[in-house]
Parts: structure tokens; C-alpha cells; sequence
């Protein structure tokens, strides 16, 4: 059996709609037809009525589901792209993130995001904004980068009492694969060290994870052994993980996908380099997408994120090489 | 009741329809009290912040909170005292929120009109106005889930609102979902100065029930007999699965925006029509004139609300204000989650 | 002039009408091969991301992108390549952004159906549903600020796209300025998977036009006979002054919603209904049956619309991509203000 | 003469209309009425048809002024405050940041967000959001910190050939005064030396600005000498001037009003730990607003955001005073 990582999403939805009365999902062509990338494919067919398809209205999406979740539901809200989040932005960080806060009430719910750069998806349908809700108090947000998290980390969200942005990486969807899934429930806010190493660390989440680790590879192969960390939440964010591995190794590289300016590798080294400035025996240093919107074109495309070759040469930098 | 009560033209009847009305007047007396109460803290610089009043609102907004019952979702407004205490809001939540008393429901993190208590079904507005709407969907929703039925969720708005997109997003997943919403809408001509033909070009708002397939009709306001039925029977209606309920208001804001504004820009014959009358005024008279209630009966009333606005203040401005040093600074429920802020 | 042409029944005139039909029918057909031949490169996969096809919906298209003259705004959607080269638009940009030419307009940093020339009036669409109405009202305004009159600007939408708040918004805006703006709403009955009744409860969508104060009406878009007139008037009442105009088109997606899509969900009852009908076979059997056309004439033009797409695409294919070392990676206009990214 | 933040504002905009035809102001309450600040008061009077009020629409505002922008008018949409922004978040991100890089179009022109805390105003009245503008590429995040620079970089904005994101600091509007207005422009992306000295360097601006002041001066009288930097210009950040004071100091200290996680210091401290690692005497160091909604009550709101109190505080510990 080989389960991809978009199949690990739906049988996570699958497990939690069975498991949990509180669960309903609610999305534009979620229902019979499955969604835009067949997450909830099977879905409303099995759990009649409660996978149901909204109208094209991101505001009402958020609201709803934070109407919901007063009442005690535990809603999901798929975006068909996170690019189209931006038109239901206003529930998402000014009703759902400050509920709590302002009357004590937790407000549980989920927000899958379809995330992050393919070939010839161009501005609108590319874009990792985790940025942007990590920024607001009140929301958690999570971006896994393998097919156990993806699975275990949504399950820990349903779990959760607060709204959670779920950042879900499209290139990971079907490239990623697995053998089984997880039993064991992933901690939300723990990152993890997804490969060992003395000589540096290089923090990445997302689909970001499998460039280091592809870099992780090529440079053990010259003697160089590179610590890799998954940041797997990134709001909150693990400085403990992250420092205790720059304390091993002395040298942080942290990657995003995201644009570059402010965001997670901002966060990451500002933290590093504030509290653990002594632990730094080199500067540190970010790599992240250009300044400028998603390109369509592929040769734009693979030149504008980070790239295993973006990487590796930062790191080779970074270490002297 | 409310409904059943006050769509019998039977003779003994009246006595009930009396028995709403003279309720309803005593709800908008005190909101009234209650407001002017908020306004001359203001003044005296005793709170912070603005100070929103619902005065000229109160017949509407009173109908509405009687409409609903306990179990009902209500989201009111900035002009909504009257139906907030008539749908079961305590005095002092309000009191406590706009002095920022500690042992509020908002516990002075957020203020004046910002009040709720979602678990008593009465949503606290976020000030981005359409927002409410869909968010009482939602509740309504759930409920649907959860299988509970003959609930209602209303949701209050202005004229101005209805230019948002979160308004037109909320009606029409209410209408594709036929749920039990009210949402009715103080047209009161102005969005803040912005007068009602720069705001909209359709002949009445109400026209654009059809445009969600919903029902729509248009009262007036300020007199608190219309008022009554016509909510009644919209929340009726909505209760009884006839999908959702568009409800317009002719009515005038008889104050500012805030108390910070003297509505200079408030068209003077607007406020010479019969629109521009005074809902409370008019309900007094109309009290008078029925014989429900004399003079002396109106002031017994008016100085029992006049003292109850008193006491909670009093009682309130005791209270403490929120602490620093105590206060957990965390916006999540998780708290494990919480990350201390650099 | 179509508006002229089209609205006199003169004898005279009968041959204008042919001449615009004809016109029109030819754009259809360039269009229909055009769209062919992205789907069969989609299907080689020598295009990159979706492709997404007009099939069904080039009577509409074209009707429109006739109507309006050059001087005027257009913001087409992913179903208007018809229209777009009535308008004016090349073969070339429609190819060169599909296959990411560095020679088109968007040069390879945007592409498929994301492309224009604002400076000729021609908005390049963002994907977010709505969005450009308020667009095409802005310069519409910025026209009236500058004196310039006459001007009309059209969006087109789909039936999914009134759900969003920027529809409302846009319409509402365009209704309170009185703005020449043609919204035409495309009802193909689904919304990718979503058919009409999960995306509105009302009666027909024609009736939201009440709501904003502006004119609407319907149309069978199957039939170009029908709506080169209809189109032509909305634009002309438009451009004389009459506000913004609402014009709902039903008629049916013959494709999927993009080429990745069986369209397995759309319901045979309505393909083989008459809204099912192939507008361009329509049109073809009425050019045939009114004499204005017969089989030589029409696989002539067929021969001629096949070999232009044919030329177009064999000459962009040959083009370069764009470069990522001289791209230089500024979103700005102000390059001095440019940060590296890191 | 007294000339106040806000009187600087509605002059550079009287000013921009008067000799700019390309110039209208379109936002809720501005005409007649002059804006719900007064920033534009008399301005619908002195220049008539160019000075409208619009519905309650922040998309359709934002979608107004692309439009117009591309007919080549200098569109300004005032947004009553910041906060409703988020509701023509959409329209700002997406429409008017992409179409320059998408069509080689310019899109000048600007949304003035007053922004930031004052005491009694809550969570919906309060926020500071450069950070989730700056994040996104093709829009420039203008945060002026006195009178003189509120006029001159509005003007600035007005001549700039793209969309402008003029943050305007509620609190300034009314404490903030200056005996004229300055005749010289202020180049756009350009921070200054606010006060000089060669001890640690403070990075602020907009509000902040005026805190970190007050503990130079504070810190002056007991013999330790800050150097002050006004940012001005959140994105482009100007990272030279930032560096070059470090290099002279040898100690960072960044502020800002907004929310902890990304944005304004993060930036500033990673590029300053990543890019002048080696002038760093100390581990830099942050200090924004606390990880909430801006809270209602005084004794909350002046507890959550930094305060000259705080500062000094910071100061001083990385000072080891
Ligand atoms: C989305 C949004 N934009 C702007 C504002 C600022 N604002 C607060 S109240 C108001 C006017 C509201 O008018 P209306 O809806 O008619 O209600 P009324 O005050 O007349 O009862 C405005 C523009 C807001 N609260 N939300
Ligand atoms: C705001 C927004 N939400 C979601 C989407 C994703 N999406 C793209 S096309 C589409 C369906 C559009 O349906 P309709 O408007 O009816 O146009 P049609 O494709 O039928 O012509 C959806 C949901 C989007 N583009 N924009
Ligand atoms: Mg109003
Ligand atoms: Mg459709």
C-alpha cells in the first residue's frame, strides 16, 4: 500500500468525521464531486450532509464556521486555493482569532489551505501565506511536510480548541508518498529534527523540508553532515528545537518558500540571533522566494523559490566550502 | 407568545398585546436611560473610547430582541440596548463593558458595544459591519447538525452595511441554505454622514430580497405598534421554515454617530418628517392615548429605570479595571501553546 | 454601429445584420479552434497549469466583444476568447501567454487566461472571482474625471462568481455612480462542480438587478441571432446614459471547467435540453438556413480560422521563454526602491 | 502657526490636488463631511467632483482605484481606519500589487490606513499593519513618524509610480506638532538619524518613535548615548542606514507597535544578524506589542504595547546598566 500525502489529508477528514459528531466539512465542490484536488473525495457520500458545498463566498465560509464552532461544532473549512483565502482574510484573523480573547469562548476550526508553488500555476494559485495569519493573535498555523504529519497534524487540529490555518503544501499532494499511516498523534508546536547533523542547521517546514534534506544527502556525501529541522508548526513555533540544534552545530540556515520579506526565516533568526546569539559561531542566514508575485512560466518558476541548488549553495557558503 | 399574541385581533387579546407593549416601553425607557446614562460618562470623560446610542432605534430594536426567545442567536448592533436587554442581557454586562470592569464578559479586554455571550446566543459584533451575519449562519447551522430545530438567529445591520460583501456573502448562504435568519436593517439614512444616495441606488432597500429569494418588507420604525407584529411575525416566519427574513427599517438616528459627532449633516426636513419622530415619544403617547398607562404610571416607570441605570453604574464603578500583571496575555485557548511575545 | 445595424428593421439593414452575424459567427469559429487547439497542447502536455475553454459560450462572448468599440473597457474572464478577439485582442497574446512566450504581454510571468493590455482597454483578469468589477469602474471614472464621455466598460462573470462580496460590491458601486458598465453574468449552471441551487436561492439571477437599482435582463445564449441585439443594446443603453446594466445569459459549459475536468457531474437533462445546444452549430445551421452561408463558404472559413491558429501557434512555439537571469525581479514600477530578496 | 500630523496630511493632499490633475480621494465620509479624522476636511469643497464618498465597500474601493490608477489618475482611498482594511485586503494584495509585474502597467496609487493603538479604542480600531502589506511584493509601506515627514512622504507617494501603503499614526494625528511644513521632499525608502549617539543603536518608527526618543533623552541625562533610527519606510527597508548606525554602536534594540511574530524587528533583526553579524557587540534584540488584540481598557492597552518604560527597560539590559 502506498498512501500520498493528499490521501493522508482525506483519511484524516475521513477519521475525524467518523470519530467526532462535531466534525462537518465545508467547501466549494467538496461534496459529490470531491474538491478541486479530490481531498474530500468519497467524503459526503459516506457521511451524508455533512460534507457540504458552499457557495463561492470565502467571507460567509469563515463565518460560518466560526458560528459554528460557538455552538460546539468542530467545522473545516476548505479553501480551494490559499491564494482565494485572502477574499475571506477579514473572519479569518478579526472574527475567528480574536473570539477567545474577547469573551473566552474557544473558537475551534480549521482552515485547510491548498499552499504553495507547481509548475504553471502562476500569481494566483502559488502562494504560501503563512506569513500573514501567523501574524495575528489567536490562530495557530500548521504546515506539514510529510505524509504522517499531514495525517496526524490534522487530526491534532481537530483536537485542538482553537482555529488553526492548516497550510497544506500542492506539490506534496501527490509527489509524497508513504507506507502507512501514523498511529501515534503528532504534538502540535513541536518541530523535529528530520535528519542529524553536527556541522549546521538548516531549519525549513513545508515542501522546503524535502529540498534540505535532498541537500542534507548531497553534502554527506562530501563529508558534511548537515542537521536538518521541520519546523511542522509555525505559529507556534519551536525556538527550543531549533535552538538546541544551532547550539550542536553553530551555523543556521533557514528556508522558506514564502516572500522574503518578514515571515518564518525572519522570525527563526531573529530569535536565534537574539537569544542564542552565542551559540552562532558563523552569521546566520535565510533563503527565501523573490520579491516578486509566483511566476508562470517554469524557468521563472524554479528561479523564483528555493531550489535543493539554491540551497546547497547557500550552505556550502555558510560552512566554507 | 410574542407571535401568537400579537396576530389575534380577539377581543381578549388586547389585554396581551397591552401587556407586550407596555413590556416593550419599559425595555426602550431603559435602554434610553441607560444610553443617556453612557453619554453623559462620556462627557464627563468617565470612558473610554466612543460611545455609540440607539436613540430613535429603540422601537425596533426592542420588537426584535421580544421576537426572539431564550435559545434563539441574536447579533445585535452598535444601536441595540433595547433589544439586548429585552433578548436577556443583563444591565451590568453592558455597564461593565463600557467601563471596562474586570468581571464583564469581556472582561475589559474589549469595550462598549463589543459585548457578548456566545454561549447565551448573543454574539459580540466585531466592529467590521456585514461580519455578524454569516457567523449567526453558523450557529444556525450547527443547530441544524446537531438537529435541533425551531430556533431562530437574527442579526442587526444598518443601511450602510448593506454595501458590504460580507452582508451579501451571508444573506445568500442563508437563502442557498433556507435558514432561519432575520436579519433586519435600521435603515436610519445615513452611514455615519454618508446619506443613503451614495450609499445605494436601488428604490428600496427591500427590493433586494428577491435578488437572494428571501422575503422581504419595509415598516416604520418609529412606531413601536408596527414594530411589534412585523418582527413577530418575521422571526415567526423564519422559525416556521420559510427561509430567511429581510426586514427594513424607516427610522432616523436622533443623536451622532458617536457622541463625538453632532450630526450636523442629518437633513433638517428628514428630521421634520415623520420619520425623524421620536419612537419613544410616540409609544408614550400612544400608551396615553390607549389608556395603558397615565402620567402618574410613565413616571413611576421612567424613575425605576432611571434608578436601575443608577445602581448598576454605581455598583459597576467599584469594580475593578483589569490587571497587567495578572492577565495571561495569551489569545489561544491551548495555553500550552501560548508563545510569550518579544 | 452593431447597435444601429441591429435595431432597425429596415430592409436596407437586413444585409448589415448579416454581415455583423457573419462576423461574429467568424470569430466564434477562430475561437472554438483556438480553444481546440490549447486543449489538444494541454493534452500533449506542452502547456503548462490549466487550460480553460469558452466551448458553449462563444455566441455570448462574441456578442459582447462586438458591442463594445475601441475606447472602451473590457475584463473579460476564462471563457472569452471569442470575445477577446472581437475586441481586438491578437491571436498571438492569447498563445504567447498560454505557452509562456517572453514576446507576450505578460511574458511568461503570467499566463493561460491571465493576460491584457490595460492600455487598450483590455484588464488582464486576477483569478479571484469578481474582483474586476470595481476595476472597470474605476476607469470608468477615471473617464468622467477626465470629461471624456461615450465610454461603456463590461465585465464578464460566471453564476458563481455573484456569490462573492466584489460582485456586490462592484455592482453597488457602479449603481450609486451610475457608471456605463455592463456586467454580463454567464449562467452555464455550474460553477466548476456547483450547480445553481447550492450558489443562489433566487428565482433568476435577472433579479438581483432590482436590488441595485439597475437595469436587467435575460437571455438564452445558445442562439447568436439572439444575442448580438441584446448584448448591442445593454452596451448601447449603457453608453447613453441609462447606468449600469445587468444582463444574465443562460446557455451551458460544453467542456469541463477546465481541461483536467470530465464535467461528469453536469446533468444530461440539461445537455440534452435546448440550453445544451452548441451556440456555434446554432449559428451555423442559421447561417445555412438564412442563405448567408453555404458549405464551401463555411468550410472555408473553418480552413482559414484552423490555419491561422495553426500559424500562430508554429510561430510562438519558436519564441523564447522568459529568462531568469536577465528577469529582473522587481515587482515595483520605482526600480530605484527595490529590495534584493534573501 | 501650529501644524499639526494631521493638519500635514490634509495639507499634502490639499497640495497633491491642487497641482496634480490626476489626483481624486475616494474613501467613507470624506466629502462634506471631511473623513471620520477630519483628514480631509474642506478638501470636497476647495475641489469638487474629486473628493467622494464611497459606500461601505473597502474591496470595491480598492478595485475603484486600480482602475483608475490604470486610466492614469493618482487615486488616495482613505480607509477609516486601518482595520477595515482587511476587508479590501483581497483587492490590495492581489489587484493592485501584482499588475505592474503582470502587465509592466504601473498602479500608482495609495490607501491611507490610520493605524495604531490610542487608549479606549479596542481590538477593531487599534492595529498595525505594515507587516501583512510589506510581506507581499510590489507594494511599498510608508510609516511616517513626524509632521514634516507625513507631508513631504505623502507628496512623495502621490509622485510614485506604484501602490503606496501610507500608514498614518492615529495617536500622531493629534499630539504631534511642528511650526511649518518642509519645503524640501523626503526621498522615499531613505531612514534617518533621529538623534545621533555611539552606544546602541534603537530602530523604531511611526508612534515608536517618539518612545524611543524620550529614552535616548532619558538615557543621555545618566551619560549613555543612543542613536535613534527612524525607519520611515517599512518596505523598502533601508538596511544601509540601519547597518551603518550598528557599525557605530555595535548594539540593536528594534520596535514596533504591531504583533510579535514576523514583521517590522524580525526583518530588521535578521538582516542585521545575517548581513552585520560581525558588528553586533551583543545579541540584537526586539520589542513589539504583546501576542494579543489590542486591548480596550487603558490598563491593558498601555501594558501591551512598548512604552518608553519598556524600552528603557530593554535598554538598559542590553546595555548591562
Ligand atoms: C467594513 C467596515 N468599514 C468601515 C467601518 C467604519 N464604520 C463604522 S460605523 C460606519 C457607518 C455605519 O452605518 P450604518 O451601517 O448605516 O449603521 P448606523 O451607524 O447608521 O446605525 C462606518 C463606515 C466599519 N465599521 N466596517
Ligand atoms: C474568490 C474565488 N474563490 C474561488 C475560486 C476558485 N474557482 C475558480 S473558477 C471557480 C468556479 C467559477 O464558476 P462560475 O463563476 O460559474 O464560472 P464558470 O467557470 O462556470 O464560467 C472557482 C470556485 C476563485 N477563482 N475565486
Ligand atoms: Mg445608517
Ligand atoms: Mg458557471
Amino acid at each position: 500500500m502506498s498512501i500520498t500525502y493528499l490521501d493522508a489529508i482525506r483519511e484524516a477528514q475521513a477519521r475525524a468525521l467518523a470519530e467526532d459528531p462535531r466534525v462537518f466539512i465545508y467547501g466549494q465542490d467538496i461534496g459529490a464531486f470531491g474538491g478541486a484536488f479530490k481531498a474530500t473525495k468519497g467524503l459526503a457520500q459516506r457521511f451524508p450532509g455533512r460534507v457540504l458545498d458552499s457557495p463561492i463566498s470565502e467571507d460567509a465560509m469563515i463565518g460560518m464556521a466560526v458560528g459554528a464552532s460557538v455552538e460546539g461544532m468542530r467545522p473545516i473549512i476548505e479553501m480551494q486555493f490559499a491564494d482565494f483565502s485572502t477574499a475571506g482574510f477579514n473572519q479569518i484573523v478579526n472574527q475567528a482569532a480574536t473570539l477567545h480573547w474577547r469573551t473566552n469562548v474557544p473558537c475551534p476550526m480549521i482552515v485547510r489551505l491548498p499552499c504553495g508553488g507547481t509548475s504553471g500555476s502562476g500569481p494566483f494559485h502559488s502562494q504560501s501565506l503563512e506569513t500573514i495569519y501567523a501574524h495575528y493573535p489567536g490562530l495557530v498555523v500548521l504546515t506539514p511536510a510529510t505524509v504522517e504529519d499531514a495525517y496526524s497534524m490534522l487530526l491534532g487540529a481537530v483536537a485542538l480548541d482553537d482555529p488553526v490555518i492548516f497550510c497544506e503544501h500542492k506539490y506534496l499532494y501527490y509527489h509524497l508518498k508513504a507506507e502507512q499511516l501514523p498511529t501515534e498523534a503528532t504534538p502540535i508546536g513541536k518541530a523535529r529534527i528530520a535528519r542529524p547533523g553536527r556541522d549546521m542547521t538548516v531549519v525549513a517546514y513545508s515542501a522546503m523540508l524535502h529540498e534540505a534534506l535532498a541537500v542534507a544527502q548531497e553534502l554527506a556525501a562530501e563529508g558534511t553532515e548537515i542537521e536538518v529541522v521541520d519546523l511542522r508548526s509555525v505559529k507556534p513555533l519551536d525556538t527550543d528545537t531549533v535552538m538546541a540544534s544551532v547550539a550542536r552545530t553553530g551555523r543556521l540556515l533557514c528556508v522558506g518558500e514564502a516572500w522574503p520579506w518578514g515571515g518564518v526565516t525572519a522570525e527563526v533568526v531573529a530569535r536565534v540571533a537574539s537569544e542564542g546569539f552565542g551559540l552562532l559561531d558563523a552569521p546566520p542566514r535565510r533563503l527565501n522566494a523573490k520579491d516578486t508575485p509566483v511566476p508562470y512560466h517554469p524557468n521563472l518558476w524554479a528561479a523564483h523559490r528555493p531550489t535543493a541548488r539554491s540551497i546547497a549553495a547557500a550552505a556550502r557558503d555558510l560552512l566554507g566550502l | 407568545m410574542v407571535h401568537t399574541v400579537l396576530n389575534h385581533g380577539a377581543a381578549g387579546e388586547v389585554s396581551l398585546f397591552r401587556d407586550v407593549y407596555v413590556e416593550a416601553y419599559r425595555w426602550m425607557l431603559l435602554a434610553r436611560f441607560l444610553d443617556e446614562k453612557f453619554a453623559s460618562l462620556y462627557r464627563m470623560g468617565k470612558i473610554h473610547g466612543g460611545v455609540f446610542l440607539g436613540r430613535g432605534q429603540e422601537a425596533l430594536s426592542v420588537a426584535l430582541g421580544l421576537a426572539l426567545r431564550k435559545g434563539d442567536i441574536f447579533a445585535p448592533l452598535i444601536r441595540d440596548a433595547a433589544g439586548r436587554l429585552a433578548f436577556g442581557e443583563s444591565l451590568s454586562d453592558s455597564v461593565r463593558t463600557y467601563l471596562g470592569s474586570a468581571l464583564g464578559p469581556m472582561k475589559g479586554r474589549d469595550g462598549s458595544v463589543h459585548r457578548g455571550r456566545p454561549k447565551d446566543g448573543l454574539l459580540p459584533m466585531i466592529s467590521h459591519l456585514g461580519a455578524m451575519i454569516s457567523v449567526v449562519n453558523g450557529a444556525l447551522m450547527a443547530r441544524r447538525l446537531k438537529g435541533i430545530s425551531g430556533m431562530v438567529g437574527a442579526a442587526s445591520v444598518g443601511d450602510g452595511a448593506t454595501s458590504t460583501g460580507s452582508f451579501h456573502e451571508g444573506l445568500n448562504q442563508a437563502a442557498v441554505e433556507r435558514l432561519p435568519l432575520v436579519v433586519v436593517v435600521a435603515n436610519n439614512h445615513y452611514a455615519y454622514s454618508t446619506p443613503n444616495e451614495r450609499q445605494f441606488a436601488c428604490a428600496s432597500l427591500v427590493d433586494k430580497a428577491a435578488g437572494y429569494g428571501i422575503h422581504g418588507e419595509e415598516l416604520d420604525a418609529t412606531d413601536l405598534a408596527g414594530c411589534l407584529p412585523a418582527l413577530a411575525n418575521a422571526v415567526e416566519r423564519a422559525r416556521s421554515g420559510s427561509g430567511p427574513q429581510l426586514v427594513i427599517a424607516r427610522l432616523l438616528r436622533l443623536c451622532g454617530h458617536g457622541e463625538h459627532d453632532d450630526a450636523s449633516y442629518i437633513d433638517p426636513a428628514l428630521k421634520a418628517s415623520p420619520v425623524g419622530r421620536d419612537c419613544l415619544l410616540v409609544a408614550e403617547e400612544y400608551l396615553r392615548e390607549s389608556g395603558w398607562a397615565d402620567p402618574v404610571m410613565l413616571e413611576a416607570w421612567r424613575e425605576e429605570a432611571r434608578q436601575k441605570v443608577e445602581t448598576a453604574v454605581a455598583k459597576v464603578q467599584r469594580e475593578p479595571g483589569p490587571d497587567p500583571y495578572t492577565e495571561d496575555w495569551c489569545a489561544l485557548a491551548s495555553k500550552h501553546l501560548a508563545e510569550g511575545g518579544v
